[in-house]
């Protein structure tokens, strides 16, 4: 149960930065998401708070100690790993009674804490079994027994439901987090996940090229992203280069084309400011957007291109007049299911309350 | 002159003693308990190989000699080996039984048994008229394909009996030609080189072939023990005599035990004892009551320099296998 | 203050890259004593005549006038190419008919199979000859049921030679081929028939090209061995020339010139061999996407296909265990009885009671049993931390390190021996100032050089299917890498270690080629005491030997299958 | 483009039955996928499909050719195998021309066609690539690609998604659809991820146990599940036993533990009709669950327990009083998250026509 700081790290491999300049801190109990995309740099920074990595440059703290060149197995986190790590040989108890043997833990012990760890991930009658006879969600279960049960200062779990089915996979997320919940462990979590990451964190960096983004909670990064990159990467979004026409106090008045929106926009959520003429992204959230009878404030007239049946919910790609792609979200009710027809032509609102404006739209199209 | 086996000797020797020698198993365990008995604080102990390999592990271990004694091969092998410094001159308490053609000028080597080459022949095949009486006949046609020979690069034995086929023209022409010439007539009667002595024996037993050159001892030994249908002829006009060697091992370990078992296994009743069970024609003179086949049997030795065939048999041998071997029968092909 | 200096030292000491130097250490020191010296020495010998540089010997070699080297070199070539592709005549269709069809009694086949690995070399091919020599078993009886004239074939020459080569060798195609087929993904073919291939079309198209790893891996195999044989050549080919023999004769003859100068281009012409099969193999990649995904027997099986390859595969088995049992028959047959005679006539256990007189039997069976537990508990441990360092660490020079593992392999048997001999007939800072020639140690020390690469390629292949994140996990656990390795890594790649060293063991158990110009008196093995029965004309008893050597090694095999469920098939 | 026609078809091996007395038509140019559990039977059947499984009775129709036991290389199919099966000592075009070169098609022609394969899915520059240097979605679109060049009658696809990521599997989902409805290609389609099934699939046939459960559309499937087994593995959902009261036309009233709800029921659209004592399965789907301020007709006080954002939704787990557990979904919106808060005692309201009724209440607690 320690903070953990990461003050000013970077790491490279070869020619290649796989780490920038990364400033974090982690909060005691905290359980705190990477999310970026494949090659950022998360299992990286992770593995260097696991000690299997040092930084090139930087230190790392756990609460005051420095901890940058300590060896892993003195660094006492616990980390379950992508592919589990299980060793094979061992049986289940065996497994999670290792990281004990290796601190010389009476045998007494060793036996209650395992059954209680055993216990805390509900795999109570399995510790004779062997590895292979467990299933993928056993498995995992059993790897996080075995990190939890060295009593960890930090637990690290390097996407570790990546390789589950979709249906084993939302089980595993509810039970490492009530179990998380339920010790109040620091955790810090790797996925390239969105979904998990927002569902799960209490905190998320959103990391791309090496360089963290943003770090917020999950709804300040879906809601409220910083720059273009961290909302087209948590969640799908639509975003339009606009140009600031008149600003008069909350309400923002935009171009974008040939349409002008009305938004409602607050600098103290922002974080920015806005004047005539700039030039930023316009976005709104497919599930924001609305589906009218006929033409009005912020409403555009689109042709509906594809109707996805996804069972909760209908996803719809439609195209704007001037060609521009729109996605859009209905949830599933009986009425919608005549009224989304691929083809047709309808006409969305963008509700003022939903649309939000990004800076950077002068460097993206 | 007789080794004595008291205790007063006993003491000197060391606690075991190293004998490299071609000569087999049985006659080696036999010599073995024999001198354990005699010396029971003295280990014999031996390695069976051939007498070409008995050379090359003398030159390889020269360093660091792990033989003390090395016993039989053809004298041939002594003397290239004491030119090369890796033997130790010993002269031994019979030395006045000895004839001087079987010993080195230095002692360096001392013959302890002959052993005449043969023409073997398979019983069941040939009778004893049938035959050849000589080296000569066994260029008659009427043998191509029944001889059968172990192939001779790698034998001592039939290394010298092809050098003294060639030996016979050279010592008056000194041009080996005529006795290439021979033995391209050999090679095209022979069927078979045979890789080593059990197949060649085997081919011979079963008839395959019914012929080869061999040596006196071991025919007569595969005749008489193992019940092969073998018989043997010498050669009318003589036949190569090879002597049959020992050697004390420059740097050996042990040296007097093996002065020791030099002796004991040349002495009179050890002579007498490898004549009768072993088919071996001792060199010492002084040896009474040998067997009947060695009385009986008139061997006339062949007249051979055996300076002249130590140093051209290599030159001979390599002309042999890349201009001879096997000609005959690329030809028919 | 001396304190902290300690601990930083220590620290420093457990950093990765000095640790991976640490560990690097014995291994190159092991290898460069052992096998590059030795080499080294006999690449010096060649060419340092009489104190000085000179090629002498090199031309000699490959002078046109005298062709006997270039002739040796040119058969052993061709000999061992021809083997190459009879082996896999064999191998690969047994190995196809035992791992793809079911039928009764195929687990005892498929053991079966392996059998010629058990018979030694010498006696091996004297029980050929008693088959299908001129006047063998086989021949005779065909001769007599046909009422031929002439015996309707005979084994000799570079029939024989290919023959026997085929006949032990098909081995290393037969248990490569089957570990490759077994672990290959049927996925695959199907794709390729759901494509429209014919099954023709998808066994040359996909299931033969996916097996090229195990038919190079068989190939180096076959060629290096059979460019080292030495008792076939020996026993069948009267004056045929190889090069193998020519280093032997040269080193009888007191040539050791020019054997080292054979024995350097011997070394040259494998390593080229082995070189070349790594860069056709490094062309395409072969490496199952997916390990054993979805792996099952195939269900389609037209019956007319079956079981006529199913009885082709009986029958060539029952045929692979003729000379055993030609071998266990002649140790049955008293001396003397069955010289000229067609068949034998009279059995007995005489044989088998006159070895058990013999106050020195036991002997050689304890020598070759102790030097090859030792030699093979040298290549068990160097097995294990080389193939740690190559698989897991990183450094330079790995590729070079990777070349000095295989050269053992790409050595023929005799130009290690001649090697060893070159290097250890004087005090050498190897063998801390002791003359090796002459002693006990300098067998188990071939022993061990010659069987690095098995133990080490085994010990790779389960090493490479080790998950770095097990190691990294025991260490985030808190476990030293000492306890690491001894806890996690050595239990996870003990049956890969194992089986590695089963065959090192059992080959060594049988070594001929360089015991026979290394060994001394007190460690005379059993293929020498069998060779010396066999000097002796006692036939009989020599085969009663050889059966004593079959039944211990099929006994060391059988043990650890059964107890320790090792598999010496799956090694290569 | 062929019509495939499974005739009672079962299928055994050794004493399990994989597949039982199966009944299908797929139409010409369908996507067909097959839906169900591990272990269900999917593979099995396709891989009759392909001629790798002799059905043990039964025939299999392509159009009007019995292909019962034509072996596979004679019957045109295109399979994509699970791990894709790329062959790894050829090249990509190598790969893709040998269905062709087992054809006997002219040297000129494959390498045409080819192209063009690599070139529908979006791999045109790759052709001299090494499989191992290819990522899992390019792997997938080389299998896609060898398989559409020989032109089958029909595609068969075995879970060729699952081992890719989230990202990944979307995108890939869209392109195999479009490129099936491009071509127009007869598509058998194995998944046991239902959200798949739904947004690709022309029809649905639902498989548990080797039974087929039911066949539909997407819609059908969800929104008018058979029986309990679909309601449950399509889609997640909320099972309540309960008993028909009162039946007044097209409105039933229903009796569940101690609430009564009234529900719209059409026999012609469920295809079954009930009578007043009738026990069976009321079920609404957490979509169809409203959060109203204070109690009326079909509303019952709950106690929130978790609320999970999704990005784009809000998934709650809450407990009525009686201790069932309820899931409910809300999309987000910004003035729903001061009101979801876990813990809170809400009312939910479960509108008539989004309650349904499932026959098989006394079968199933
Ligand atoms: N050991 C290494 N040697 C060289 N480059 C590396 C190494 N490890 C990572 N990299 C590079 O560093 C960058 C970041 O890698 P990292 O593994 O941290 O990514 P990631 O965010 O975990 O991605 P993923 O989601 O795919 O696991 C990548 O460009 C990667 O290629
Ligand atoms: N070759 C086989 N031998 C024996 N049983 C088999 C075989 N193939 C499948 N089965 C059994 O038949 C049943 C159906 O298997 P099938 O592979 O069709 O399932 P599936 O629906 O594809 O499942 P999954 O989603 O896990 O791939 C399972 O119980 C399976 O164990
Ligand atoms: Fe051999
Ligand atoms: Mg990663
Ligand atoms: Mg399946």
């Amino acid at each position: 149960m320690s903070r953990v700081r990461l003050q000013n790290v970077s790491k490279t491999f070869g020619t290649t930065t796989a780490v920038k300049e990364l400033n974090l801190t982690i909060r005691e109990g905290e359980f705190f998401t990477f999310l970026g995309p494949s090659g950022c740099g998360k299992t990286t920074t992770l593995r260097m708070i696991a000690g299997f990595y040092y930084p090139a440059e930087g230190r790392i703290w756990f609460d005051n100690r420095d901890v940058t060149e300590v060896p892993p197995q003195k660094r006492n986190t616990g980390m379950v790993f992508q592919n589990y790590a299980l060793f094979p040989h061992m049986t289940v108890h065996e497994n999670v009674a290792f990281g004990l043997e290796v601190r010389k833990i009476s045998k007494k012990e060793i036996r209650e804490r395992v059954k209680k760890a055993l216990e805390q991930v509900r795999l109570a009658g399995y510790s004779d079994r062997r590895i292979a006879q467990l299933s993928g969600g056993q498995q995992q279960r059993v790897a996080l027994a075995r990190s939890l049960v060295i009593r960890p200062g930090i637990l690290l779990l390097d996407e570790p439901l990546s390789n589950l089915d979709a249906r084993l996979r939302d089980e595993m997320r509810s039970e490492i987090l009530s179990l998380q919940r339920s010790l109040g462990i620091t955790t810090i979590y790797v996925t390239h996940d969105q979904t998990e990451a927002l569902s799960m964190s209490d905190r998320i960096a959103v990391f791309n090229q090496g360089v963290c983004q943003q770090v917020g909670t999950p709804e300040e990064v879906y809601n409220a992203p910083r720059n273009a990159f961290v909302a087209s990467f948590v969640g799908e979004t639509n975003l339009f280069p606009a140009t600031v026409a008149q600003v008069s106090g909350e309400t923002v008045t935009v171009q974008s084309k040939d349409h002008t929106f009305r938004i409602r926009h607050k600098q103290e959520e922002s974080g920015f400011s806005v004047e005539p003429g700039n030039r930023l992204f316009l976005t709104i959230r497919p599930e924001g957007v609305d589906l009218v009878p006929e033409a009005g404030e912020n409403t555009l007239s689109a042709k509906m291109e594809l109707v996805q049946f996804m069972g909760t919910s209908f996803h719809c790609a439609a195209r704007l007049e001037d060609g521009t792609p729109l996605k859009a979200m209905f949830v599933n009710r009986p009425d919608l299911m005549g009224r989304l027809r691929e083809g047709d032509r309808v006409i969305f609102r963008f509700p003022e309350d939903r649309l939000r404006l990004i800076p950077g739209g002068d460097d993206r199209a | 002159s007789e080794p004595e086996g008291d205790s007063a000797n006993q003491d000197g020797l060391e606690e075991k003693v190293v004998v490299y020698s071609p000569h087999g198993k049985d006659i080696l365990q036999d010599f073995e308990k024999q001198f354990e008995n005699e010396h029971p604080n003295t280990d014999v102990e031996w390695l069976d190989i051939g007498s070409q390999e008995v050379l090359d592990r003398i030159r390889s271990e020269k360093e660091n000699p792990q033989a003390d004694v090395w016993w039989g091969a053809p004298s041939v092998m002594f003397e290239q080996a004491r030119e090369e410094g890796l033997l130790e001159p010993y002269k031994p308490k019979y030395a006045e039984a000895l004839p001087e053609d079987f010993r080195a000028e230095d002692f360096s080597w001392t013959g302890t048994s002959q052993t005449p080459e043969v023409i073997m022949y398979n019983t069941k095949e040939i009778s004893k008229s049938e035959a050849p009486k000589d080296w000569d006949d066994l260029l008659d046609p009427k043998w191509k394909n029944e001889i059968i020979i172990r192939y001779p690069l790698a034998s001592g034995t039939m290394r010298t009996i092809y050098s003294a086929m060639i030996y016979r023209e050279y010592k008056d022409s000194k041009s080996p030609e005529k006795g290439y010439e021979w033995l391209k007539k050999l090679d095209a009667n022979t069927k078979e080189y045979a890789a080593n002595p059990e197949i060649m024996y085997s081919k011979v037993a079963r008839g395959e072939g019914s012929l080869s050159v061999w040596n006196m001892p071991d025919t007569v030994m595969l005749k008489e023990t193992k019940n092969y249908p073998f018989d043997f002829v010498i050669p009318e006009s003589g036949t190569p005599v090879l002597t049959e060697g020992m050697a004390l091992v420059k740097g050996g370990k042990h040296p007097e035990a093996a002065k020791a078992f030099y002796e004991f296994v040349n002495s009179k009743q050890a002579a007498k004892q490898l004549a009768e069970k072993y088919y071996r024609i001792p060199t010492r003179t002084d040896v009474k009551g040998l067997p009947a086949w060695i009385e009986e049997t008139e061997i006339k030795p062949m007249d051979l320099d055996w300076k002249v065939l130590q140093e051209k048999e290599n030159e001979w041998m390599e002309y042999w296998d890349q201009k001879i071997k096997n000609k005959a029968k690329q030809k028919e092909e | 203050m001396l304190n902290r200096l300690l601990k930083r030292g220590w620290d420093w000491f457990q950093t990765d890259r000095v640790f991976t130097w640490v560990l690097l250490l014995p291994v190159v020191a092991v290898l460069f004593s052992y096998v590059f010296y030795p080499e080294f020495r006999t690449l010096v010998e060649s060419v340092w005549v009489n104190g000085t540089f000179s090629l002498k010997n090199y031309r000699l070699f490959f002078n046109p006038e005298s062709l006997a080297n270039l002739e040796a070199l040119w058969n052993s070539v061709y000999i061992s190419i021809l083997s190459v592709f009879l082996s896999a005549l064999i191998g690969v269709p047994l190995a196809f008919i035992f791992n793809r069809y079911e039928f009764p009694g195929r687990r005892f086949f498929a053991s079966a199979a392996i059998m010629p690995i058990v018979l030694p070399s010498l006696v091996g091919v004297m029980s050929f000859l008693f088959l299908y020599g001129e006047s063998g078993l086989v021949t005779r009886s065909i001769q007599d049921l046909f009422g031929l004239e002439e015996p309707p074939f005979k084994l000799s020459g570079v029939s024989g030679i290919l023959l026997v080569h085929a006949y032990t060798m098909y081995v290393y195609f037969y248990m490569t081929v089957s570990s490759a087929v077994r672990g290959l993904n049927p996925a695959l073919e199907e794709a390729a028939t759901n494509l429209g291939a014919g099954s023709w079309t998808v066994f040359r198209r996909v299931t033969l090209p996916l097996l090229t790893p195990a038919l190079v891996a068989a190939s180096l195999l076959v060629f290096m061995t059979s460019m080292a044989s030495f008792s076939a050549p020996f026993l069948l080919a009267g004056g045929f020339r190889v090069l193998s023999l020519q280093i032997y004769f040269s080193k009888i003859n007191g040539n050791l010139d020019m054997a080292a100068t054979q024995s350097v281009i011997l070394s040259v012409i494998s390593i080229s061999f082995l070189l070349l099969m790594r860069w056709y193999q490094g062309r395409r990649d072969y490496r199952m996407m997916e390990k054993g995904v979805g792996t099952h027997r195939r269900e389609v099986r037209n019956p007319w296909v079956k079981w006529p390859l199913v009885a082709t595969g009986v029958f060539g088995v029952i045929i692979l265990l003729l000379p055993h049992a030609t071998l266990f028959l002649l140790s049955l047959v008293p001396e003397g009885t069955w010289t000229y005679q067609t068949y034998p006539t009279t059995f007995s256990f005489e044989n088998y009671i006159l070895l058990m007189k013999d106050p020195t039997i036991w002997e050689p069976v304890r020598n070759s049993l102790l030097m090859a537990t030792v030699a093979t508990a040298g290549n068990f441990l160097f097995g294990i931390f080389a193939s740690y360092v190559l698989v897991k660490r990183r450094f330079r020079g790995k590729n070079l390190l990777d070349i000095l593992v295989m050269l053992p392999w790409a050595l023929p048997a005799t130009v290690v021996a001649m090697n060893m001999i070159l290097a250890f007939n004087v005090p050498t800072p190897f063998t801390f100032g002791h003359v090796l020639v002459g002693t006990f140690w300098i067998l188990p020390l071939a022993y061990f050089i010659r069987h690095i690469p098995l133990v080490v390629r085994s010990t790779n292949a389960a090493l490479e299917q080790l998950d770095d994140s097990l190691e990294e996990a025991a260490r985030n656990l808190g476990a030293r890498w000492t306890t690491t390795f001894r806890r996690v890594i050595l239990p996870v790649i003990m049956p890969g270690i194992m089986a590695g060293t089963l065959l090192a063991f059992v080959t060594a158990v049988g070594e001929f080629v360089s015991s026979v110009m290394l060994y001394t008196i007190d460690n005379r093995p059993i293929s020498i005491e069998i060779m010396n029965q066999l000097r002796m004309f006692n036939l009989g008893q020599a085969a009663a030997y050889a059966v004593y050597q079959i039944i211990l090694i099929a006994g060391v095999l059988w043990i650890s299958q059964r107890f320790f469920g090792v598999k010496a098939q799956n090694t290569l």
